[in-house]
């Protein structure tokens, strides 16, 4: 009976995601979840919320969630630690470099001698990509600025309060800084672009384990179908998107007009070959500026890491 | 005359809300809102339901965890106080147990135990459990040798020399490691609940942070203070009275 | 029990910093009959107190041996300590209670033995709210409760004053009439140890051994002030090598 | 005959190595690494002189907070402890101090004083004095007051008493601060490197965490554990035995 | 310093869980004179440790008043305990020492003292490692070598064996006679009373108060055992109300 009962739950079209709470992706799992496009698509969603993304983390190595949210330079790294995740693209939002109204910084040269905050440690892909662009100016940004790492809440809050004097941060917590007049200075993609990669490559997607995809590779798909279902809801239907707000946690409408804005430039259109060997040569930028400590034992970037149906 | 301890703590409690109100106004900052707007925060919350439900579950993670690293800990401590030979071989066991981020002991527990219940209680418990160990060991080095003779002699018996004789002295210790214990175990739970759980006063606390809303931290944090409050009131104070009364 | 025999070869407290292993107790030897009264006499610092622990078995750290009718079971004693040792945090009767649970003393037994104390209104007292005689005295009423084969006293009735003392000493001598069984008295008192003793040891500066035995045979109801003085007396006389302690 | 300490040492860590070993070869799973593993780890981060800069820095930050909150947590658990006036007014901050999540503190911290030094020491120094202070005004209030009396008669004056009277027996549960309280500066450090310094174990430590890098979190963490290893044997066992020699 | 005028018209302990408050002391008056010798009597219990630390300026909480030379300025007190009070974790020498910081005893002197009092082995031992006996002479020593206006001694010479606590007497009478001052002595043994007060206080159970006072003029040379008895004798026919106490 106990083993009927496994097998039962191992067969049933139950997908069980890890998410930040109030993290974009949330919007479209309400979504998904209010609109029953999961019913709909023949699978059923049912939605973890955490507090913190290393939370998520730990919840796929524990194998107490099938699938979560996280970038692929993260997933490069952990199959090289033997762990079998894949990655589906989900979105292509991405951080950006913000300095406050006025700001004489105009170029990467004027961040020489300033204050930089940096969410997410040295290791960030917009800092690594914004060094490599700022290298190829003949800039070493990481010797020639005065970097301030911090928790992405923390530094937002000391910009507003004057202490920095630009901040990479991401993208949602920019669009904050935008709403209150700040200036966008950079983005990930316009460095990507000027370093010569012309592609709108994904930042963010779905990661699971490769093992359990193969055993779901249908509800998978129903899945990732109802997902951009999902987002093309919340960016055409306002009905929808005016369901999600309290998920935005702010009642400032500029705010709130810039997070839709942003979330839906952010929805993947296509994702080709072309991405891919995008997201390659991207790769290598970064791991001879953020060095071993970034990529570990992974040299070579692994292409089977992205969700191609069933191998 | 002494001023009734009533009067004493609304006296204090009213000094601190004072000292609070006037850097909050000087400051005049969102990060550091009004006595007033936390407690009409704490209100809404109260009113939606949604804080007694976190805050329920946390205590009920905080009172198993509290209760089995006390037991635990006292038990060891005992131990490890009376028995040289004992304590001279786990001496560096328990440094290292002390020592280890609490981030590396949740990871371990969540990813053996998975993301459940056990795993985040057995979590706290390994945090905390050293902290106790190390307090009650003192305490049983410095035992009065007098006294625990006597009871020999009178042949009390391992519980009744235990009870009677060991305990009264371990008390202020005990009292110590409580007291800080619950603060500390606050503050683990706090991680534990952040790295894996989907409720709890952590959960809550940690989300309020990713939007910088201090207003609403410390309205959790109040609310947890008072309960706090309440069991120092309700259980620890009348313990010192009764532990005291010979003195 | 019947007779014990005490042999002790060597008693010594290791080395500590500062101070060089010390030999407190060498060659001490003697035996105690059933029932029989012992006092010691001893300078102060010769090793009394530790050799009332090695026999109440509080301290094995010894070379030698203690044998009750020549085995070396354990013995059922009970100590009156040289300090009260009650415990702070139970009160007067708690205290005596908690050394007599084995035997459920009635709690009216107790209650009279401490109105004879002169205790009456402090059954229910802690020991820090009493007179150090008190304490002492709360001490004496817990050992004479207790069931045992032998009774140890390390000077049991100093900071008493002395009516107070005396009708202590009767209740000791009542008691042991009534209940049989050896008593083990240490005192810097002859006059006192002359009243009370079947027998008296006298001890040597540590390393310390008995330097004399004397016995006191007079029935305990002639034992008058004048007697002792006398029975002093011919000891100061007799007894040359005891002159120093008398 | 007792075995000698280093023997004993060696044992008991050889024994917990293999205890370590034969789980992680059991487990089998990146996350639980082998002590070699980690060794080898520990070694090339030494080689790279990363590690040494890093566990310098938190160590200097280590040392200069605990020494403030043992100093000031000694001096006001003291006064708590002998006055009872002054505690009872006082009581109810020391509980909300206590309680408040670090997380809080840390933030205000940062937010007033801005991405410095001080800012991270004054966070960890608040964090750990109140424990400081409830031990210690424990033991305060355990003094024995025949001992303080005598003082009182001989003349022995504030000064003397303290140094000869107060601190020999409040000496139990300093060590029992001082030990649990190098172990939970090290967890608030972690978590004030964490959230806004740019060096220092914490920040390393969190930085292997995103990358889920628990190999190296072990190497740092052993590295530190090694530290307050010779900690213990270079100041808090002498100092154990030295101050336990009269018993 | 002159005169000392103690007046305690009431001293009671606040009541307590389990006890209600008690009076100790009550009407309790008596001078002593400029260097003058005096021995307390009275039963256990009645207050006269209570009464030592109100002199001491222990305790506060009485109504009344200690009065030198007629103004209450702190006596400088040195105090016998009728327990040691040792520091454990100091030897017997910083013992000493640091009840003499203030005048600077050279450590010959205590040396010699401790050597009087058989103890030159034990300079560097700590208390716990001495027997009780010798703990109470080292605390004698503690306050013979301090400078007061007064002593105050609460049973000093108890578990010293007979030689010892003779040869203590003489110590402290050479003492005083040596540096005048006064002498406030409690003891429950009124040879040792008579041998060495110039004044006899007896108190009664408490709440306590004087209820007699005897001089003693014989100088002390003349003070021999049987003079001792003798005057003994002689306060027993003619005190009857003291006879309790005797
Ligand atoms: N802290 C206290 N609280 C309550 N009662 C006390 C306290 N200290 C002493 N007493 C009471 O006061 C009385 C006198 O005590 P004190 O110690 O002065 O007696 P004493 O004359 O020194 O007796 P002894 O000869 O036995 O030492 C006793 O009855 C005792 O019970
Ligand atoms: N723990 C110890 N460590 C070292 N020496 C000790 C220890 N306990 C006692 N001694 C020594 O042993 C000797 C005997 O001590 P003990 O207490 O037995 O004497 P005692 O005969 O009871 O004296 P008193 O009549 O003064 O009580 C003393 O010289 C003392 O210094
Ligand atoms: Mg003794
Ligand atoms: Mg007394």
């Amino acid at each position: 009976l106990i083993l009927s009962a496994c097998t039962d739950v191992d067969n049933s079209s139950a997908i069980k995601i890890s998410v930040l709470k109030y993290g974009t992706v949330n919007w479209t799992l309400e979504t998904i979840k209010t609109s029953k496009l999961d019913i709909k698509n023949g699978f059923e969603l049912s939605v973890q919320p955490l507090a913190s993304t290393q939370a998520s983390k730990i919840a796929l190595q524990a194998n107490a969630t099938d699938i979560i949210v996280s970038d692929w330079t993260w997933v490069a790294r952990q199959r090289g630690n033997s762990s079998d995740y894949v990655f589906a693209p989900y979105s292509s939002s991405a951080g950006s470099l913000v300095v406050p109204p006025g700001s004489s910084i105009n170029s990467i040269r004027g961040l020489v001698g300033k204050k930089i905050g940096i969410a997410g440690g040295p290791l960030d892909k917009n800092w690594l990509l914004l060094r490599a662009l700022a290298l190829k100016e003949g800039v070493d940004l990481d010797k020639q600025v005065e970097k301030v790492f911090g928790a992405p809440p923390l530094l937002n809050n000391l910009i507003l309060q004057g202490e920095l004097d630009a901040l990479i941060n991401f993208w949602h917590y920019s669009a904050r800084l935008k709403a209150k007049g700040y200036t966008q200075l950079l983005s990930t993609h316009d460095s990507i672009h000027k370093l010569g990669i012309k592609a709108t490559i994904p930042i963010l997607g779905y990661v699971f384990r490769e093992a359990w995809a193969n055993n779901h590779p249908i509800e998978l798909n129903n899945f990732l179908t109802a997902s951009r279902e999902a987002a093309e809801l919340l960016c055409t239907s306002d009905t929808h998107w005016n369901a999600i707000l309290p998920l935005t946690r702010t009642n400032d409408a500029i705010t709130q007009e810039l997070l839709r804005h942003s979330y839906c430039e952010g929805r993947i259109t296509q994702f080709t070959d072309g991405e891919k060997t995008a997201i390659q040569k991207i790769y290598s930028i970064l791991a001879s500026t953020g060095g071993a400590k970034l990529v570990g034992n992974v040299k070579q970037f692994d292409m089977q890491l992205f969700w191609n149906n069933p191998r | 005359m002494p001023r009734s301890s009533f009067l004493n703590s609304t006296l204090s409690l009213g000094l601190l809300l004072l000292i609070w109100q006037v850097t909050a106004v000087l400051v005049a900052s969102a990060v550091l809102p009004t006595p007033f707007e936390v407690l009409s925060n704490l209100n809404s919350s109260v009113q939606s339901g949604e804080l007694q439900h976190h805050l329920g579950i946390t205590l009920y993670r905080l009172t198993i965890s509290f209760c089995l690293a006390m037991f635990l800990g006292i038990a060891i401590g005992l131990i490890l106080g009376r028995q040289q030979k004992t304590n001279a071989f786990f001496d560096s066991w328990l440094i290292i147990l002390l020592n280890v981020p609490a981030l590396v002991t949740i990871i371990l527990c969540y990813i053996w135990f998975g993301l459940i219940e056990t795993a985040a209680i057995f979590a706290v418990v390994i945090n905390k459990l050293p902290n106790v160990i190390v307090t009650i060991r003192e305490g049983a080095r410095n035992l009065d040798e007098e006294l625990i003779q006597m009871a020999k002699a009178y042949r009390f018996g391992r519980l009744k020399t235990l009870a009677h004789v060991i305990m009264p002295q371990l008390y202020p210790y005990i009292m110590a490691s409580a007291r800080t214990g619950l603060a500390l175990i606050w503050k683990i739970v706090l991680v534990v609940e952040m790295l894996g759980r989907s409720d709890g006063m952590g959960y809550q606390i940690h989300l309020f942070f990713q939007l910088f809303d201090i207003t609403s931290i410390l309205a959790y944090t109040v609310s947890f203070i008072v309960v706090i409050q309440l069991i120092e009131m309700a259980i620890l104070k009348p313990l010192d009275k009764k532990s005291q009364r010979w003195k | 029990m019947n007779k014990l025999s005490i042999e002790i070869n060597n008693k010594s407290f290791p080395e500590i910093s500062g101070k060089a292993a010390f030999t407190t107790i060498k060659n001490l030897h003697f035996d105690v009959d059933n029932n029989e009264f012992v006092c010691i006499v001893g300078p102060s610092g010769c090793g009394k107190t530790t050799l009332l622990n090695i026999i109440a078995g509080l301290d094995e750290q010894y070379a030698g041996s203690i044998k009750a009718d020549g085995t070396d079971n354990g013995i059922k004693t009970s100590y009156v300590f040289q300090t009260p040792r009650l415990l702070p945090w139970r009160t007067v009767l708690e205290n005596i209670q908690l050394a007599n649970e084995n035997e459920d003393t009635p709690v009216t037994k107790i209650e009279e033995l401490l109105h004879n104390l002169g205790l009456e209104k402090n059954l229910n007292s802690y020991p820090h709210h009493l007179s150090l005689g008190m304490q002492r005295r709360v001490a004496l009423a817990r050992a004479f409760c207790v069931q045992s084969d032998i009774l140890l006293m390390d000077e049991p009735f100093v900071s008493l004053d002395q009516p107070t003392a005396r009708k202590a000493r009767t209740l000791l001598l009542e008691l042991w009439q009534a209940k049989q069984r050896s008593v083990l008295f240490v005192t810097h008192d002859l006059n006192e140890a002359i009243e009370m003793a079947d027998k008296i040891l006298f001890l040597s500066e540590s390393p310390s051994s008995v330097i004399d035995e004397i016995r006191v045979n007079a029935p305990r109801a002639e034992r008058t002030p004048d007697m002792v003085a006398t029975f002093k007396g011919q000891l100061k006389n007799t007894r040359q090598h005891l002159a120093h302690l008398i």
